[in-house]
């Protein structure tokens, strides 16, 4: 029974941190967010040679063989930098449908490809309001070409190829499908967050390929959905971790009435608070990572629970920040709002908090009767 | 309790109607607003044309440019109003703020010169308190004014002026001597904006937008004339200002709850709308019970001012629970759109992008006019009478409170 | 437009307070907690001499021909003074079914009497958890004897007679019931608050006289409903009212690390916010009263509003007492639990907070429809 | 990141689970609960057959009484018991506050005379920290322990002790100098409980319970030998204390979330089972977060201590959270019952009344150990690091500190 990271992981954490430290500044972040470029690519290229795109790909599948509890805590790094790269897109749900879902073959071909970043994947499942609904879906394959649209796509407008959910003689399926080509149009959706941006694709006849694995899309999908809540809640809670260290800050060394503003009772336990919904988030969180790197039944139940928590927890670390800042927190120039935008973001992506509530007490009164 | 017209309030009514069906621009539902600045433009036309009505300053003397009636008869005008699709209290803080301390301060001469002008937004007026280094703790403002003749030379910033950027005049607050204590060593004047000295930039916002601006004074003169009150009785002065203040903004700050309303109305999600479903229906429950709240206690508080009363601190309350339920009602509003709400696109999303837009602005209106915190300070201290936190800064010359050397 | 009660509501409510003050103390209340009598008798003669019972009763029927407005100010000072007397079922319930639901005689012959307290009324609807439910009554009536059980009856072991709800032909039905008849066995109940008491009422073939009013029994229920939930709204804020005073006297008085308690920002914003939503529930309370005093349309969204507002605000206020007091708040002795317990009592009768939100957007939806 | 045992805890859970099988009483399910007294007579004799099997107080040395194991034994230990209709826990605060205390503070012959008859409960320990006039702010005590000669002589008052009707011994914290700074002038000792000139009292619940007791000393005599730690080091041992309690409890605090649980799983309204239920089922994923979030945060903190480390501040988080939400579980199960919630009969209300009785236990849970307050500022200046506020009691005489003549 040990309830903490090993520490072969907390040293590969504390490399992705330093690593982040000194290339991913919020200036840096800045760039992404002011519209300079789409992408910070530059960075992009830098994880990629370090290999965090391949931590839980196989060694076989030209990964590196590490598992999900070393990419839990780069997760949590990538979160704390605000990184403005498609990690999120391309490696917690790209590469883990095609784990999933694809065929061997495709997988030999595919992985070692994501892995080491030769393309990005993205997503494209959602086509209107709501969360992920396969009852709902309109896009459609026939003789191997895709039409319909979707939208809300996470770094949509970059990536090289999507993982698209379709129909095809009414059933659900997962197609991979090549974005620079003639079929498909795509427009980047003004969003809360720019440094995770996200976009509408529209296919017109494209080209697209059945993912072959033995597992029908439906699962799969759950499951990289259960995957992605996990990896997201560390990403979510190193985000809590710099909003709360932010407002730490700037509390102690500004001064109100003569004293120390962190020293009013008021600001204290509203930190306070923001430290005791953080802490239930990782807790919560380390949960959802043991039983992803097990691959434990209870991985659903456990995924819904860190999701719910993290949503939360971001929410309120974040907005609090900005009100622990006071007038301060409302301007551009400070970061309290890239934390803020980025809780946002990651809250809706993959459905909000109602949908993952009633995903947990589903999966709860099913373990519990 | 009675939420009927009196007969006189009731003919009242019925002239601002017909006035308003013959010169205002009816809702268009769907309009798009225009720019910052074309909105400006067409308020200030808008408001002379409500002067020569004689409904500008419902409540001020009419030898003032008001219409020397009560605070009922400005609720009335206010309710009628907002069924078109013009601004009201669009220089809130200029009547509301800035006025009542002309009148209480000035002169007979300036009073007769000045407020009627700023009744017809001829003149456009705007407050400067807040400092980069005294935000809840307004009085630990540093701009200094000294005097030198019949003049006050002021130097030092100002932040999170609205308005500051159009203002032909603003009241302000200063620190005119150091030596003593922090209360007792402010002094209040109005000043021209437009004279050399006087620089404004505007802040832009976590959102993008910039309502607000920062204002820079490098030697800018203050005739002596131009002082309100006495040499040392600025916080005084202050303090009848931001009571006027409370009464001006309770009831137009947003709470979110009728945008809430009319997505629980229109939207469906994979088909089932939003009003048979039974979490958004108890979410909506618990809102409209402190949007309703809100409502009838600014009611309450109007009552007890048309009966003579003075504004009190009750009003914190509404901005205090408004202010944090129109934040979370926007960002429920996201959560139930999920991957799409964080579309801002106004064509795409719901009602031009208003929760987007909203979840993005709101932690503004938490703090502007004071943080949740100095809220609750306020009800604590002054409506329930509870002591006094220990000070750190009584007692001592200004110059001398610790500060952390901030700002 | 006048949103305040008159001058001379304001001085009924002062006579009421005043009297309250000096014939209702905590510690007389404690005889009714304390079991030595199940209900105030002495006290509720002396309330029935002033005449509160007639409030809202009209002149040619024996009552004061006040008003509702009157009768919510009483409502207030008989909530802040925890009376324990028969009150709320004779007067709010009792007697206003009689003047929904009866015949033109039976108001006639009955209303007078409840006016002048010559019997104490009761309301028996419940049979089972959950707020009263019109399918769900098994109460039978049949050639004019009554059936069934009715628990959680407010007052119902010293109440002289209840009105009833029950189904003759599977219709439903309001019947008066005398209770000191054979057919009648009644049982008291153990409850959260002893001064105001609950019981359970069997019928066995129990001589029933139906109402014969025109108005139908739901809709008349449904009336009394919402008329006794601004009632009882006015009730909760007078509660909220003498506790927060509690709470501000205690932490006034009350010295910890040399300072007094209430100089704590921790404990000014727990009292400011016991304000903010006694103050909302006030403000709801009085939206209420006129909707009732009006008869106006608005009623049944304005007595679920003021129900709901008032029901978060007791909770709150009762318990933030308690921990405002520390450790002596726990003790029997002091006298926190005294409202903590009558604001559960007055949340849960005529059901809780779920089904009157239910009510509420009901209501909402349809008039902003 | 595992939650299996490893090969010698899989071997010791077997063990236990073994010696439990042949000597625990298996759960009856419906079982109301004995008296207060019975309980406590079966809980001694059940002590004794614990320790007499080894497994009592599981992380003591052997010597003293103990299995001299792990945290994570102990954790088994609580786990495998907990299946069975056996007290665990019920002299935790003798052998968790006081039993370290006794191992730090105490002579060597003092610890092997005590502690294993402690561990045993054939003595029974209780803890007299807490005054009328120092709750929140227990450094602000006032019980006078005076030396005469090689005796110190005891008077004032203790409350809020448990079980002190029943104790053999108590470890007090008593004033030895009211003359110098508030925090220096304790000291530290363990009393004999059965003497003359300590008198228990009861004190009566708000739910009409007693768990707890006052404790009025009265020229009580303590022998100098029973002192633990030096004269005015008091505080400082406290503080070992009050960690070591953090622990203790961590863990075994009840937070309501399984019994609401089960209430949905098997409450009906109108027919419709609660777990239909969309508004109770969006409850029951709010609470379910806090409770597993404290679940697994008291398994982080458990992990940090048996790898060597000290019970962290992190653990008010769960005191804090789990004391409201257990409070607000109960008040909502209630709410859904509507009219018949009130009922507090046992043979009549869902799960013999459990929430009836805990809407009148909870406030004392969310008192007992620090208020909501006292956890908040535990973790903002201990865990966070925040700075203190002002100090009223800092460097002047404890009998100079401004008191409101209270107590």
């Amino acid at each position: 029974m040990n309830f903490d990271f090993s520490d072969d992981q907390k040293f590969i954490q504390e490399q992705a941190r330093n690593f982040l430290a000194a290339e991913c500044s919020t200036a840096r972040v800045r760039k992404t967010l002011e519209g300079e470029q789409d992408f910070d690519r530059p960075l992009w290229q830098q994880i990629v040679d370090l290999g965090w795109p391949a931590t839980a790909i196989d060694e076989d599948q030209g990964g590196l063989g590490l598992g999900y509890l070393e990419l839990c805590v780069i997760a949590e790094e990538m979160g704390r930098a605000l990184a403005p790269v498609p990690f999120i897109a391309s490696v917690y749900l790209a590469t883990e449908v095609v784990k999933l879902a694809a065929s061997k073959a495709q997988q030999d071909a595919w992985l070692p490809q994501l892995g080491a970043g030769e393309w990005i994947g993205c997503l494209a499942a959602v086509e209107q309001p709501g969360a992920f609904n396969a009852d709902t879906v309109k896009c459609a394959v026939s003789n191997g070409v895709l039409s319909g649209s979707k939208t809300a796509v996470l770094h949509g407008a970059i990536a090289d190829k999507a993982l698209v959910a379709a129909k095809e003689n009414g059933e659900l399926g997962l197609y991979l499908v090549e974005l620079s080509q003639a079929g498909v149009s795509r427009k980047a959706l003004k969003s809360l967050d720019p440094t995770q941006p996200l976009a509408e694709l529209v296919f017109d006849k494209a080209d697209a390929e059945k993912l072959g694995g033995s597992v029908d899309a439906l699962t799969a999908i759950a499951k990289v959905y259960d995957r992605a809540a996990v990896l997201l809640s560390f990403e979510q809670i190193g985000g809590c971790d710099a909003a709360l260290e932010m407002a730490k800050e700037y509390t102690t060394a500004r001064y109100a009435f003569g004293r120390q503003v962190a020293s009013f009772q008021a600001i204290k336990h509203k930190l306070a608070d923001m430290f005791v919904i953080k802490e239930l988030a990782r807790s919560n969180a380390y949960y959802g990572a043991w039983a992803l790197s097990a691959d434990a039944d209870e991985l659903p139940l456990a995924a819904a629970t860190a999701r719910v928590s993290a949503i939360d927890a971001y929410y309120q670390c974040s907005k609090e920040n900005i009100q622990a800042h006071g007038g301060m927190g409302f301007t551009w120039e400070f970061d309290c709002h890239l934390y803020y935008r980025r809780a946002q973001a990651l809250s809706l992506t993959l459905g909000g908090s109602p949908y993952w509530k009633e995903q947990l007490v589903g999966h709860l009164l099913n373990s519990a009767a | 309790m009675d939420f009927k017209d009196s007969p006189e309030q009731a003919e009242f009514r019925q002239q601002v109607q017909t006035w308003l069906k013959a010169n205002a621009k009816p809702k268009t539902g769907d309009s798009v607003r225009g720019s910052q600045e074309g909105r400006y433009e067409q308020a200030k036309v808008w408001y002379k044309k409500v002067f020569d009505a004689g409904y500008a300053c419902i409540t001020w003397p009419k030898e003032y440019g008001g219409a020397g009636l009560s605070q009922i008869h400005k609720v009335i005008w206010s309710q009628e109003v907002a069924k078109y699709d013009e601004p009201d209290g669009y220089f809130v803080i200029g009547q509301g703020n800035c006025g009542p301390a002309i009148m209480q301060f000035a002169s007979e001469a300036q009073k007769t010169e000045l407020l009627p002008r700023m009744a017809s937004a001829e003149d456009v007026w705007c407050q400067l308190f807040s400092e980069p280094s005294a935000g809840s703790d307004v009085a630990g403002l540093r701009t200094k004014a000294e005097q030198k003749g019949d003049k006050w030379i002021v130097n030092g910033q100002k932040i999170w002026t609205s308005g500051a950027q159009h203002s032909d005049y603003g009241v302000i607050l200063c620190r005119t001597d150091p030596d003593i204590s922090k209360y007792r060593g402010m002094t209040m004047f109005f000043i021209d904006m437009k004279q050399a000295g006087v620089d404004v930039q505007p802040i832009t916002q976590m959102d993008g937008g910039s309502h607000f601006n920062e204002v820079f004074f490098n030697n800018a003169e203050i005739p002596d004339s131009q002082r309100l009150g006495d040499v040392g009785g600025g916080w005084g002065a202050a303090l009848l200002v931001l009571m006027n203040e409370r009464l001006a903004i309770s009831g137009i700050q947003p709470d979110g709850f009728p945008e809430l309303l009319k997505l629980v109305q229109t939207l469906e999600i994979d088909g089932e709308p939003l009003r048979n479903n039974p979490l958004v229906r108890e979410r909506l429950a618990h809102w409209y019970c402190q949007h309703a709240g809100i409502k009838a206690s600014t009611n309450r508080m109007l009552t007890a001012v048309a009966k003579g009363g003075m504004p009190g601190a009750e009003a914190a309350l509404g901005k205090l629970v408004g202010a944090v339920m129109n934040q979370d009602i926007a960002n429920y509003a996201l959560q139930l759109m999920g991957d799409t709400g964080a579309i801002c696109e106004e064509t795409l999303a719901e009602q031009h992008a208003h929760f987007q837009n909203t979840v993005m602005f709101a932690p503004g209106i938490r703090l502007a006019g004071g943080t949740d915190e100095v809220m609750r300070n306020i009800i604590a201290e002054q409506v329930l009478g509870l002591p006094q936190e220990p000070r750190a800064d009584k007692g001592i010359a200004f110059k001398d409170i610790p500060s952390g050397n901030q700002g």
